[in-house]
């Protein structure tokens, strides 16, 4: 049997951005990079539904989960501290498929870099990463001892390239692209690697259910309409209809 | 002790997990054994495979949500082929929640689950997510009525009729589709609801509306169950908005045989087990022998 | 910026204070100045004072709250002795709710507003917490079409129309009302509701139901005031658990020309300012210079 | 103008006695005795209204409250701890007419003991405090220097007198009599002193605004309907329809 909600403990919840918070819960969490966990961190039936967040870390046990101040779940979650209780659900979904070899990219934009720590952890060293921000970039000091190269690119220019991250990356250097981030972002990449490298795509749907039985979530594939949070959040990039 | 009857079959305990909020049962078998259940309404079947609405399916509102997933199923034969078998493994009551863009589909639709092991059908003329038929069977009597009536020659199943709150009249309405053969009435389906996303100036959802449902519309569909159970004689499957089991004591005493839970299923996948129980706790506690006893009490 | 006008009169904004949440002003005046308001409804008036309603008013549900106040008020005369002067010595537009048990009571409170200085009559034809009268008139086109025909033969100010959203179908309620002559339409008033005291197996209410309003019910309400807004052509005042700025720019995206705001007082005092200031930010930030600009617009 | 909701930051927030919690907020409140505070400990929208809490003591500004947990509201409010914030809308309603001389007694039920600290520390020392308690009794150490006597009476005899607290109490020994409990002990009050000796009752009623504009708070008096947000809570007995 799956395990139902369970509290998680808070250990720390910092704001490492501006808007961008990273919580540290104690506890036997446990998951694949890619998975992600449904999150309340509220009693009240306002809000309603539990917020999917990407799986970041996880380190003997400990959960940490990346998280962009958005509305009104992550406002709330934001105020919690030390000691305070959330409730998660999870690991949901199916995770990236884990390659062991070759030459791997990693392309995310703005938030989409939750899951790319835990990711490049559990990636070969061959691993180049290309993250594109609106302004400050962000988590990426962490993920640097897992990968060969970090490349930033800011729409704003404050940080590396000035532009989009798309701009970076040449799908023909890699034997296999890992991606995460706003659908029109992860839509070019996929265009750009169509027929030269096979793509990983963490996409992204509104969820009211998590488990798979509210239908809420699903995305066009080419096997017909898929699940989001069952038979995603992780699509090849050839299944994605666009 | 929470065992109910409904038309003759004996139900363990009177909380059934509402359609679309339950898949076929798999998901939920997974986190527990949905044996423990009352009873299991399939996501809305039509006679063809349907992929659904496009767009934003899914939107929160304050306690509650707005979907418009447009019944997205395998179809009748789908669902008897490949969700049916799992379903019949399990020690619980089985609804087939049937909707139908026509009276055709709808009869068809009843034709093939006549020859299968479901217990009962639910005949859904209240969806507010399909463009065609859905709920607008459900909101005038006459039309309900020919529906009902066709339906009810067709089904060799006892036949419970799943009205949309969105009915002009929900209680000449319930009286309608009983007088037109309803063997039983579930309410409510959810309320045809707006949201707008101000930002680029249109409609959240593709189809404009959807249709809401949550603890915030259970005082009213509470309301519409307690009025129903005034003018109809045959069970009544109260819905909407259930998240504890206050809330389903509450549809009991307003005179309902058993209750659905549906959008609770999302905010916790064993909500079902937490409500029955409460349920079972409450009864020791009042000393309540069989909920026939508070049956519309009030 | 915000101007908004109705029928020949200028708000300052589209905020209004629905009627029943706000008093008669005096009680806000004392938190901040009810100048700043686009307008204010009275509390709901009826010929004769009244004590309105036994046993418990006011229930909390989620995300909403019922209430069975029962027009608890001074009458007509007492409001336009105690209560009128203070609301003319301020700057903003005067509303006076009127309820009614017979059509007489509504003509004589008609005709006894039509010598004062407030603005509109807001017609309560959707009051559920009265026993006779009240809500009764709001549900049937056919009893509509009389009291808001009458009442527009007596009145001698321009007459806003309340609906009930129990009405059996909201767009021919709508027609219906403006064809008979209301100058304007507001909606909705509250949803009849029912909660249960399952301890003491009884209603929460005396009267059995009540009317649920709140944050709960935006999503119905707004699609309601969307539908009449493709069917008549007169001002509407879209009401319905308005408590952020964003709620009303969707009321006025849906076709208001204004917007109440009803339980969102008892959370907040000034939570009318705050969507006042939250209006005028987006309209800054998304470069709209009138509220004509987005009316209806999706 | 009076101040619309504000902030207080938790000080301390603590279970004092089972189910009974003690809350001091930091800040700059005040108020007097029998005015209550309109309190959101969260928000969300559910719960939506604001609970009623009566001040159970103000000192060098900070404000204390006593409350009993009940439902949804008090239970949130018992979760938060010292840095969280309440929202507080006060101070409300009338208060009590603070009698300088004479022989007094406070008569309260349960959670109606929580305005007496405060009442007590405003009245000459000449009081009586006659407390009852379904069990556990509380809160009385802290009254019990600014009184004369205290008596307690617990409905299953825990502490003191086994009954009602109203079995203790001698109307004719008093010239002024304060009640707060449930309504049905306060008219049991209101009885016994009829025609003996005049009562101020601190009467309940469920809220939803606390500044007398729903009129869901509404009792019958021999004045007509009034609102205990505003014109109480603090009523003359005789005035009381019961
Ligand atoms: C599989 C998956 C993993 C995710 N992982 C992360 C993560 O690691 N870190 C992170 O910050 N965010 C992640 N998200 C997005 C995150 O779920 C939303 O940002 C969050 O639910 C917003 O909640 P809110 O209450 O703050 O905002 P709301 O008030 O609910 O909405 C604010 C805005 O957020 C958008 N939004 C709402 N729900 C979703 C949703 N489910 N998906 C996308 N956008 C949404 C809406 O467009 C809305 O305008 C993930 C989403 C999915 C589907
Ligand atoms: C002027 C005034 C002063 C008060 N002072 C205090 C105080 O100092 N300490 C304290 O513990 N309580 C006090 N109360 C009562 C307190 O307001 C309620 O216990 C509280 O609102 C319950 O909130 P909840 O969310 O926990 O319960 P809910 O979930 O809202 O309700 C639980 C139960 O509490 C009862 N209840 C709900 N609202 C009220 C209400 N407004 N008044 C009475 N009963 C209610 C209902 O019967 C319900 O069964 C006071 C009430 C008033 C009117
Ligand atoms: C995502 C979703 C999908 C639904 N799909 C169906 C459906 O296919 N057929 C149906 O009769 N009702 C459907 N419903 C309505 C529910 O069965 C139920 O009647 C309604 O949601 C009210 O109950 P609730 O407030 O407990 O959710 C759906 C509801 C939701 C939220
Ligand atoms: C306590 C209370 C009293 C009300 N009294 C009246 C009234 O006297 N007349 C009336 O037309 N509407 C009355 N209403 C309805 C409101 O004006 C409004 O139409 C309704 O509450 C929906 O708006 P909301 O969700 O913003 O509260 C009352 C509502 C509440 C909550
Ligand atoms: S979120 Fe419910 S099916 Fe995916
Ligand atoms: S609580 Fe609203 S008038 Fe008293």
């Amino acid at each position: 049997m799956k395990d139902g909600y369970k509290e998680g403990t808070i250990y720390s919840n910092d704001e490492i951005s501006p808007n961008i918070f990273e919580v540290i819960l104690e506890g036997d969490f446990h998951g694949i990079p890619g998975q992600f966990y449904m999150i309340r961190g509220w009693e009240a039936l306002d809000p309603f539904l539990a917020r999917p967040i990407s799986i970041a870390d996880i380190d003997s046990g400990k959960l940490k989960l990346l998280y962009e101040l958005k509305g009104r779940g992550t406002h709330i979650i934001s105020k919690l501290k030390k000691g305070d209780k959330l409730s998660l659900l999870g690991p949901l979904g199916n995770g990236f498929d884990l390659k062991e070899e070759g030459r791997i990219a990693i392309i995310t934009g703005g938030i989409g870099i939750a899951p790319m720590l835990y990711l490049a952890k559990n990636l070969p060293d061959e691993v180049d990463i290309y993250s594109g921000f609106r302004s400050n970039a962000y988590f990426l000091d962490q993920i640097r001892p897992y990968v060969k190269s970090v490349n930033i690119a800011t729409e704003d220019g404050t940080t590396g390239h000035k532009g989009f991250v798309t701009e970076l990356f040449e799908p023909s250097k890699y034997d296999l692209v890992y991606t995460c981030g706003p659908t029109p972002m992860m839509e070019v990449v996929i265009e750009m690697c169509k027929g030269i490298v096979p793509v990983y795509a963490s996409m992204e749907s509104r969820m009211a259910c998590g488990i798979g039985v509210c239908l809420g979530c699903t995305i066009e594939t080419t096997r017909g309409m898929e699940r989001v949070c069952k038979e995603g959040p992780v699509f090849k990039g050839e299944e994605v209809v666009i | 002790m929470t065992k109910v009857k409904i038309l003759g079959v004996e139900l363990k305990n009177p909380v059934i997990a509402a359609s679309g909020t339950f898949g076929f049962g798999k998901e939920f078998d997974e986190f527990f054994s949905i044996d423990k259940l009352g009873g299991i309404c399939s996501k809305g079947l039509t006679l063809n495979k349907s992929n659904g609405n496009k767009g934003i399916r899914i939107y929160e509102t304050p306690a509650g949500l707005m979907n418009s997933i447009g019944l997205q199923n395998p179809g009748v034969e789908g669902f008897i082929r490949d969700e049916l078998p799992f379903l019949q493994g399990k020690d619980t009551v089985i609804f087939a929640n049937l909707g139908g863009h026509s009276l055709d589909e709808y009869l068809e639709g009843i034709e093939l689950l006549n020859d299968t092991s479901v217990d009962f059908i639910e005949l859904n003329i209240s969806c507010p997510n399909v463009k065609e038929g859905g709920m607008a069977f459900g909101i005038k009597c006459n039309t309900a009525e020919s529906v009902v009536k066709e339906a009810k020659k067709v089904s060799k199943k006892p036949m419970i009729v799943k009205l949309s709150p969105n009915a002009e009249n929900i209680q000449e309405m319930a009286y309608t589709c009983v007088e037109s053969g309803a063997d039983g009435i579930s309410l409510v389906n959810t309320f045809n609801a707006l949201a707008i996303d101000i930002y680029n100036r249109r409609p959240v959802f593709n189809n404009i509306t959807a249709g809401l449902s949550g603890p915030c519309i259970k005082p009213i569909a509470l309301r519409m169950v307690y009025e129903v159970s005034k003018v109809v004689d045959v069970p009544i499957l109260g819905i909407g908005g259930i998240t504890r089991a206050e809330d389903a004591i509450e549809y009991i005493m307003a005179g309902a045989t058993a209750v659905q839970v549906g959008s609770g299923n999302f905010i916790k996948p064993d909500i079902t087990l937490d409500i029955i129980a409460g349920i079972e706790e409450f009864m020791e506690r009042e000393g309540i022998k069989s909920l026939e006893e508070i049956r519309g009490i009030i």
